[in-house]
């Protein structure tokens, strides 16, 4: 067969998955009992990820052989069908999708077998593996879509299922806020993804001739070949669409102004933050956008406005991380901060670079939460930097894996890390761009990032593992019980008064079988799943094989991998074959402007890792300590993200609660039934008014019957005399 | 034309022409007779015969609607298409009035057999009314009808609601009578005849005293006929009266005597078509107070006869409407919507009171709108009839009531008196609000919110309100048949519309 | 139709005296509580109304309106007087009966006291 | 002009058959609540198969009006007994007889009075078919207004505690509107008259005229006066934007399958009429009227949504969903594009769909709990994961999450509205297409507010720990909508393909000039599947259903909108061009 046509299987694969879990996950653990049951779905869960991983490497294959510089369209099935437009399940294999294709079932599959692993006590755990095996799905259709409606399903996918699984604990409300944030944030992305492609439609719809098309307006074979002969003379055009699809990645890749999301969604399990929220979904603007460069190559100021949210982002979530104590938190900040020097990739115009960081980011950064995941699970879910400390003595594995993805993301040679930054920050300084001078800006702001970067990491990492003593051991359970861990499961009955409600269902009788019996109740309560709190004696332990494995493999790739990808896989050439440019030639060979970007970014690194160094190997300085009136109060603003997400969720809110509660109850209630129920009782008062003049007399009533009389007659009479005889 | 009046003598007898009227009367004199014979308390003999004879009277009648239009005994007496359909209606609504009378009557502990006599007699009066041109026949036909309901209204002697509501119809129908004689003399001293057919010729000889007595004249004439056809300003008397009198009379009042009332004004109106400058402005008036008091009145009803009353008033208005468009464009609309709207109203008015009958039990009747709760318990049936007729008076489509509200809209438009159409669209909307108050009593409030259980469905008040149903649906399925035998097959489809402009009252 | 204007004055002074009473029994209905007089202002209107009649009958065939009818034909008026005599005859029946019956429902009779309808 | 009567046909059935379940239902003693519920269900069910026996002898590509009926009643009026079925009927149909069968279905859980209740429910149903089915203005306001007495009562006895003033103002509300469209269709009768010289109440008849450019010739002056006669009556029961607050009262106080049906099909009636009278009937107005309208969609949408976002009561919520949704429906419609068009049609049967089912859901939780109540659910989600999970597809089909039907009809409408206002047609301009754009982020606010406050957070009320999981017929009852959502939303082409024809047709009348426009009454002519009107060979109603031979174009499908002053840019192939109509 056409082994082009594996593409589906390898989208349809993990969706049989998700079905599975879904439909006969319950059964099987209820069946096979919680462990063996938990063992078999787990299986179930990894497996069509890691086939479709494989399946993947053999559609490379057959794309390597066809040349990197081929595209193809596999066509499942028609989707919309309509005279106007056509849109078909149809997947788009080349170079960027395959890219993709790898890094999401690859890291997925191994971020799937560490979750069987870290979820294995958990009560939901197959609806766990639905949503994630649901993920990989969208993932995957996102990737590999051939045309906006469909890309924009994955699109949309992925951000339900990044909805599910931050609200995966759902018991606790601050999870199913998060959650809720998470999607409607996303919402904001998407409707400036809907626009932008309305647009694209109705630009290209308005200059091809119909005849030259059979509705599929918005299939990228149709568009992207087009975008420049019809935009050349609308700039105004290109930009606007490409604004406006930066809106959309703004919102998935949390950039500045819709960043806020991001760290929230660290209420979902660790496996997830790792999956979702570093490797694949967040990296989806960044794909989107280099999906669609043509339009940010045919408008400078898009691409400047990329590159300078892109720097923004990156320095601003670099200094907020710096005021987190959540080690989790320090990672959001840090992938948000990385996801911003790929914008300023994009921005620059290497967008080669800015895939080079997705896949590199996807290795180390994983491995970083999938770390973090195993020393949370080793300190009892307690996430607090500030109680850990000289854990490598309890966790090696965890501890030098963890540290190699640190030095990577640190930007040390020979690691990914220093690959793909010394590509994004060579391409913008060295930007032949149109918009040259502000990319070259961001590249600099870039530049200092990586030296925060590397300070904060050092911070944590530092914190984490090594500084002599172990902070736990001084712990008074006052303030142990901090960060939210979601299987706290109080089923704790509140004391309420039930007032307002309808009667108990248990006092009236119960004909359909609606209630339980209070034998049955009294069965069905089941054991208060307890977990102990992180306390002064607490030993932690390293994770089970099948988390430290994950490790062990994302460690190694993020070692070799950004010298992998560059050299031997030239990613560089890959993404850039002849013909159809895809994804246009930036360089990093020269130095630029005369400074030797490898001395500066090898700097900027040793700086911010000396720093992190000197600062904190004596362990917790005591200005950072629990104590936080104690803090620089620049560290206390960062730590509160300088009061962005309060003002936005606040205005937010408050705001449109305000406006809502106003036009229901002014406008809906008020103005509208106001004036419908006034109508009503006009006419009401005006029959009470007549009723007030039927008095009951009789000789009211022929007085009223002589005044008509008298009208009418006096009327006639002005008549005839007016006609009078004549006619 | 003139020597139609040469004849004193009649020379022209026409048994047939005059035979329902004639049969109605002698089935009066006879139930009469038989009241005195009867033994205690029986009436089933009475209404039999009332019975029989209306329906002789109603056969009479209608095998005539297709007859060409003859006029008899010196032009006393007109036999037309008009005038027997609504002979035919007026012996309907006697009849499904008998027809719940007798049930009720004992649940009121009204013994008295003479009720029967005369409504025959009424009835009579009423189709007098309908079938001649001669205005002194008319209003000896008026009378005949009016003087029957007055004694009719205080049938109920021990209740002191019935004795006034009697005095007042009396003492304002006779006021009213004399303007209406007034009018008719005057119209005398103009036409130097009482026969309506000279108007014409004498408004357009153009002699000014002519022309004035007969202004004045048609006033006065009007002013009687608004008073029976309760137009308001002359509208008062309805809702006492209608409250005060046994329901079974207010049934009859309801629809007998305003078919009859609204038919003389046909035959005078008909008359004075050339007149029509001086009448359309102030009846166009009346028309619209009509309809806006009527339901606004109703709205804050909480009795059921006189909520019934109030929505009378307003059917009223919007049978003035057609009369008003009938004869603005003559050409292009047909007596038929008239005719089929009071048919309509014929069955839902009686239906409706039929079941609000069931209220009277043990002696005592509680008419209040309360007084109806439960009924969906007590008789689904009556429920049903109750809903059906309430359908139809609001004009929501399935019902007849809809389809006369549709033709007087189409009338009002093609005669150009779209404003009536708008206001009697505003006032259809108005009424929804009372008339579900009535369904709501019936079907949704429990028995237990009832001060007295309703009264059993007894086999006449059944069959006067399945007939009204059956009426009611009948009308609108057939509707096509029936305004062709009520003559409006010809007009109605080919003429072209009228597009005088309607001159501001 | 000098002879017209000649005839015209007496029937003149008719009419308008018929107007009057028409008038006075107008006043008298809305003006007095006794119903039995209420009643009588009735019959004075229709009294008038025959006056109106009468008169017409006897001036009216010789206006030019009645150019092309015989006299004959007004015999039209003083038979509707008849008519009228007849029916108030009727009412005055039906009335008083009613009356009656008030009077002894309850022992006055004034039409000011009855409204038990209303509203 | 005179139409041959056949007989009585198998859309007669359809519409009568509940009719007659109704009085068979009526014939069976009071008591046995049993017996009254296998007949509603069993008529209800047959009715469906009859609609899907239509459905089977539909054909999807023509405009034309097809298994047409046409019984004189009269004539005198020119009202005659017409029925017939177009792309834009025949899915609401299926929908209606599916919906009232769902809802007879659950109506189990209806405890007193369920003989007046299933009759009720049946003659509803025969109402709302006579709707979509009938081709007489008066024979569809006759149905249109008999639909309102069963509703009233479904409301006023069986609804919740306010219901008597809900009942009634639904009621005032919805008649007061039709009432001046019976005026209106009085006054394109008589038009008609003036025109041919006979009165006629077809809309085949009238819509020919109006094609003709004959109707309106003598009245243009009158013709927007006569539109808003009609689209009043529509926006209150759309309901549109000022005209919308009967709905919530109506909504929250109605019993389940009420709400439903009110929901699901009554609503639909508003947008149907403007599919059927508005569009094809005022050709030289509507242009002028679209923005109103659109504004009135826009504001619905965005109103409707931040209003339901401070619902303290579930089925208000709902309620107030609904018209943002009906807003997406009227946006889609008025934006006169083919996909906008198709959009708003679909958008009817998505919104049917999902906000059924929410309301099916929502009753299922309110017959064990008697409560609409935010404040006294919470945490379900740990007690009823069956439930949870369908109600989680439901609201996200109807948050309208690609995949799912509810994005395919959203989608399409905004996409029209878009290309419609940026070509700034109609004096529209983007704001309207970005501002209801920006209802897709507020639907998402208040439908997981939702969720959360019934499903997240701690079981704090403890009377809620007693709830059992969801019957199996329960789930096998969602299941019913749940299957449409994802059928509806993978492959839409199902529902979109037979309605193409009319809708294009509905554009063409409502849009194009005298000469060009479809006419419902001349079968020579035909929409080809490219969307361009053509002549085709004269052929009976009974041979619609094969596919003609399509002749030469009358009048060429204009897809998609040039843009304001744009001129044809340069391209690589101008050789092998055709112009462009």
């Amino acid at each position: 067969m056409d082994p082009f046509a594996l593409i589906w299987w390898i989208v349809l694969l993990p969706l049989g998955g998700a079905l599975v879990q879904a439909l006969f996950g319950g059964a099987v653990v209820r069946g096979l009992g919680p462990q063996n049951g938990k063992k078999v779905m787990g299986f179930l869960a990894v497996l069509p990820v890691a086939l479709s991983f494989l399946l993947g490497v053999a559609v490379l294959q057959a794309h390597l052989e066809a040349g990197a510089g081929t595209e193809r369209t596999v066509v499942l099935a028609p989707w919309i069908d309509l005279a106007a437009l056509k849109v078909d399940f149809a997947a788009r294999v080349d170079s960027l999708s395959l890219l993709m294709v790898l890094v999401v079932t690859g890291v997925g599959a191994l971020i799937h077998l560490y979750a069987t692993g870290y979820m294995a006590e958990d009560r939901d755990y197959t609806r766990f593996f639905t949503y994630m095996n649901l993920f990989v799905v969208y993932m995957l259709v996102l990737v590999t879509a051939d045309n906006l409606p469909l890309l924009f399903v994955g699109w949309e996918g992925v951000g339900l299922c990044s909805y599910l699984l931050i609200g995966f604990w759902y018991r606790d409300l601050a999870n199913a806020k998060a959650a809720n944030k998470a999607f409607i944030v996303n919402r904001i992305g998407d409707w400036g993804f809907m626009l932008g492609m309305f647009l694209i439609l109705v630009c290209i719809a308005a200059s091809v001739p119909e005849a030259q098309t059979d509705g599929r307006w918005l299939d990228f074979g149709f568009i992207l070949p087009r975008a420049a002969t019809y935009l050349a003379d609308r700039p105004e055009l290109a930009t606007a669409i490409a604004l406006l699809l930066f809106v959309g990645a703004c919102g998935k890749s949390a950039q500045f102004p819709l960043y806020f999301w991001l760290p929230d969604a660290m209420a979902g399990p660790t496996p997830v933050s790792a999956l979702i929220h570093a490797a694949t979904m967040v990296t989806a603007g960044v794909y989107l956008v280099s999906r669609m460069h043509i339009f940010y190559v045919l408008s400078p100021v898009a691409s400047a406005v990329v590159a300078s949210v892109g720097a923004f982002t990156a320095l601003f979530a670099a200094l907020v991380a710096f005021g987190q104590t959540d080690i989790k938190k320090v990672l959001a900040y840090s992938t948000v901060s990385q996801l911003g020097f790929m914008f300023i990739a994009c921005g620059a115009g290497v967008y080669w670079a800015g895939m080079f960081h997705v896949a590199t980011h996807a290795f180390f950064k994983a491995l970083l939460f999938l770390g973090s995941g195993a020393v949370i699970y080793a300190m009892a879910h307690n996430q607090d930097l500030r109680n850990y400390g000289n854990l490598r003595k309890y966790l090696p594995i965890t501890c030098w894996t963890m540290f190699l993805g640190y030095l990577a993301i640190a930007g040390v040679p020979p690691l990914a890390g220093f690959y793909s930054k010394e590509a994004i920050l060579g391409g913008a300084l060295a930007s032949r761009h149109a918009a040259a001078s502000v990319a070259v800006w961001a590249g600099w702001i870039g530049l200092l990032t990586a030296a925060l970067t590397a300070a904060y990491m050092t911070r944590l990492t530092v914190l984490t593992f090594f500084s002599g003593e172990e902070r736990w051991r001084r712990l008074q359970p006052a303030h142990a019980h901090d960060g939210h861990h979601g299987h706290g499961t109080e089923m704790a009955v509140h004391p309420e008064d039930h007032s307002h409600s309808a009667h108990a269902p248990h006092d009236h009788e119960d004909p359909h079988g609606f209630f339980y019996t209070d034998e049955e109740l009294a069965a069905r309560a089941e054991p208060e799943e307890h977990h102990h709190e992180l306390e002064a004696s607490h030993e932690p332990k390293e994770a089970p094989p099948s988390m430290t494995f994950p490790l062990v493999v994302l460690a190694l790739l993020s070692v070799v991998g950004g010298w992998g990808l560059q050299h031997w896989a030239g990613l560089q050439e890959f993404l850039q074959y002849p013909g159809v440019q895809l994804l246009p030639k930036g360089t990093i060979q020269e130095h630029p402007h005369g400074v030797p970007l490898m001395a500066l970014s090898i700097g900027a690194a040793a700086l911010g890792i000396l720093y992190g160094w000197i600062v904190y190997r004596r362990g917790l300085p005591a200005k950072e300590g629990f104590d936080e009136s104690a803090w620089h109060p620049f560290r206390r603003w960062a730590g509160r993200q300088f009061g962005y997400d309060d003002l936005v969720v606040h205005t937010g809110v408050q705001g449109g609660d305000l406006v809502a509660k106003s036009l229901w109850k002014g406008f809906d209630a008020g103005v509208i039934d106001g004036i419908a129920n006034g109508l009503g009782v006009l006419a009401c008062g005006l029959g009470r008014g007549l009723k007030a003049i039927q008095t009951g007399f009789v000789r009211s009533y022929a007085l009223l019957m002589l005044a008509g009389a008298v009208a009418l007659l006096a009327y006639m009479v002005a008549v005839l005399t007016r006609i009078g005889g004549g006619n | 034309m003139p020597d139609r009046f040469r004849f004193p003598i009649p020379q022209d007898l026409d048994w047939l022409a005059l035979g329902p009227i004639i049969v109605v009367v002698a089935t009066g004199i006879v139930a009469l007779v038989l009241e005195m014979l009867r033994h205690k308390r029986n009436n089933a003999a009475i209404v039999g015969v009332t019975v029989v004879g209306l329906l002789v009277a109603g056969a009479l009648a209608a095998v005539q609607a297709g007859e060409p239009a003859k006029e008899i005994l010196a032009g006393t007496f007109l036999r037309d298409r008009f005038g027997s359909v609504v002979q035919v209606l007026m012996v309907a609504a006697c009849l499904l009035s008998v027809l719940f009378s007798e049930g009720y009557l004992r649940e009121k502990r009204i013994p008295f057999g003479e009720s029967y006599p005369l409504m025959l007699w009424a009835t009579a009066g009423g189709m007098v009314m309908a079938t001649s041109r001669n205005l002194v026949t008319l209003f000896v036909g008026l009378e005949l009808l009016s003087v029957s309901l007055y004694v009719l209204a205080g049938l109920s002697r021990r209740e002191a609601k019935s004795e006034e509501s009697a005095l007042k119809y009396f003492l304002l129908g006779a006021f009213a009578s004399a303007f209406l004689l007034y009018g008719i003399a005057l119209f005398y001293g103009a036409t130097g005849s009482l026969h309506l057919g000279r108007v014409a010729e004498v408004w357009s000889s153009g002699f000014e005293i002519g022309r004035s007595l007969l202004g004045v004249g048609l006033a006065l004439i009007l002013v009687g006929l608004s008073f029976k056809s309760a137009f308001v300003p002359f509208h008062q008397w309805t809702p006492d009266v209608y409250q005060g009198a046994p329901t079974n009379i207010t049934a009859f009042m309801a629809a007998g005597s305003k078919v009859a009332a609204v038919a003389m004004l046909y035959r005078v109106l008909d008359a004075c078509q050339p007149l029509i400058d001086l009448w359309l402005p102030p009846l166009f008036w009346v028309a619209i107070l009509t309809m806006v008091v009527g339901n606004l009145a109703a709205l804050v009803q909480k009795d059921a006869k006189r909520l019934m009353a109030y929505s009378s008033i307003s059917h009223a208005g919007y049978l003035l409407v057609a009369l008003l468009a009938r004869f603005k464009a003559p050409e292009a609309v047909s007596d038929a919507t008239l005719l089929y709207y009071l048919a309509s109203y014929n069955f839902m008015t009686v239906g409706a009171f039929a079941v609000i009958a069931l209220a009277a039990r043990g002696g005592k009747e509680s008419t209040g709108l309360s007084a109806l709760n439960g009924l969906w318990q007590r008789s689904p049936f009556a429920a049903s009839v109750l809903l059906l007729c309430v359908w139809s008076l609001i004009g929501v489509p399935g019902a007849s009531g809809f389809v006369g509200k549709l033709l007087i809209f189409r009338d009002a438009l093609a005669a150009g008196l779209t404003p009536l159409a708008i206001v009697l669209a505003m006032a259809s909307i108005v009424s929804v609000a009372y008339y579900l108050s009535l369904v709501k009593a019936a079907w949704v409030a429990d028995e237990a919110e009832a001060d007295q259980p309703i009264a059993p469905l007894r086999t006449g008040a059944g069959l006067a309100a399945a007939i009204c149903a059956a009426g009611v649906i009948g009308l609108f399925v057939f509707v096509g048949p029936v305004l062709g035998w009520m003559g409006g097959g010809s007009v109605a489809g080919a003429g072209s519309a009228a597009r005088t402009e309607v001159r501001p009252g | 139709m000098g002879e017209v204007r000649s005839l015209m004055a007496p029937l003149w002074m008719y009419l308008a005296l018929g107007a009057f009473l028409f008038a006075t029994g107008v006043v008298g209905v809305v003006s007095r509580r006794n119903p039995i007089v209420i009643f009588m202002c009735i019959e004075l209107m229709l009294n008038s109304v025959n006056l109106t009649f009468l008169s017409l009958a006897r001036f009216a065939p010789w206006l030019p309106v009645a150019h092309e009818l015989e006299p004959k034909a007004w015999m039209g008026g003083p038979a509707a007087v008849i008519f009228v005599m007849a029916v108030a005859a009727a009412e005055v029946a039906v009335g008083l009966g009613i009356i009656m019956a008030i009077f002894r429902l309850r022992d006055e009779v004034d039409v000011d006291e009855m409204n038990l309808l209303r509203g | 002009m005179v139409d041959q009567p056949t007989g009585f046909g198998v859309l007669s059935l359809l519409v009568f058959l509940p009719l007659l379940g109704a009085l068979l239902t009526l014939a069976t003693p009071r008591e046995a609540a049993g017996l009254h519920r296998t007949f509603a269900i069993g008529t209800t069910v047959a009715t469906f198969l009859v609609s899907l026996w239509v459905l089977a002898g539909f054909h999807g590509g023509t405009y034309h009006f097809q298994m047409v009926e046409f019984v004189p009643w009269l004539p005198q009026a020119g009202i005659h007994y017409r029925l017939g079925v177009d792309g834009i009927s025949i899915w609401l149909i299926l929908l209606t007889t599916l919906l009232t069968t769902l809802s007879a279905w659950f109506s189990v859980y209806v405890r007193e009075r369920t003989k007046a209740y299933m009759v009720f429910l049946l003659l509803l149903e025969t109402a709302m078919l006579g709707v979509f089915v009938s081709l007489d203005m008066i024979l569809f306001y006759t149905f249109f207004e008999a639909s309102l007495i069963p509703m009233y009562f479904l409301i006023s006895i069986w609804g919740g505690e306010k219901r008597a003033y809900a009942s009634l103002k639904f009621f005032l509300f919805t008649f007061a509107g039709s009432i001046f469209m019976l005026v209106g269709m009085v006054a394109l009768a008589k038009l008609h008259q003036q025109a041919t010289g006979a009165w006629s109440f077809s809309i085949l008849d009238i819509q020919s005229e109006v094609a003709s450019g004959r109707l309106w010739a003598g009245a243009l002056q009158t013709q927007a006066v006569v539109f808003w006669a009609f689209a009043v009556a529509f926006l209150v029961k759309c309901p549109a934007f000022p005209l919308h607050t009967w709905l919530p009262d109506a909504h929250t106080e109605a019993p389940t399958a009420g709400s439903i049906i009110l929901a699901g099909v009554l609503l639909k009636m508003g947008t149907y009429g403007f599919l059927r009278f508005c569009l094809p009937l005022f050709p030289d107005v509507i242009a002028n009227q679209v923005p109103i309208l659109c504004a009135l969609a826009v504001i619905g949408i965005l109103y409707g949504a931040a209003v339901s976002a401070v619902q303290p009561d579930v089925k208000r919520l709902i309620a107030y969903s609904s018209v943002a949704h009906m807003g997406f429906v009227l946006l889609g419609i008025f934006s006169l594009t083919p996909t906008g068009m198709v959009g708003g049609a679909y958008q009817q049967l998505n919104h049917g769909i999902s906000t059924g089912a929410l309301f099916l859901l929502v009753g299922l939780i309110y017959e064990r709990r008697h409560t609409r109540l935010f404040r006294d659910y919470g945490g379900l989600k740990a007690q009823m994961p069956v439930y949870a999970a369908l109600f989680l597809i439901i609201m996200l089909s109807s948050v309208g999450l690609p995949g799912t039907n509810g994005f395919v009809g959203e989608f399409l409408s905004l996409m029209g509205s878009f290309e419609a206002s940026f070509a700034r047609r109609f004096g529209l301009n983007p704001a309207y297409a970005v501002l209801a754009a920006a209802g897709v982020i507020l639907a998402a606010v208040y439908l997981l507010w939702m969720f959360q406050k019934m499903f997240y957070g701690p079981l704090t009320n403890p009377e809620n720990r007693r709830l059992k999981d969801l019957t199996p017929w329960e789930v096998a009852l969602v299941m019913v909508f749940v299957v449409f959502v994802f059928w509806g939303g993978l492959r839409p082409a199902t529902f979109t393909k037979p309605m193409e024809a009319s809708l294009h047709a509905a554009r063409m009348m409502a849009l194009n000039p005298a000469g060009q426009r479809p006419d419902w009454r001349n079968l020579e002519t035909e929409i080809d599947p490219k969307g361009n009107l053509v002549r085709v060979e004269p052929r009976t109603r009974e041979a619609l259903v094969v596919p003609p031979a399509y002749g030469e174009v009358i009048a060429p499908a204009e897809k998609h909108y040039p843009l304001a002053g744009r001129e044809q840019a340069p391209n690589e192939d101008t050789a092998k061009e055709q112009p462009r109509a």
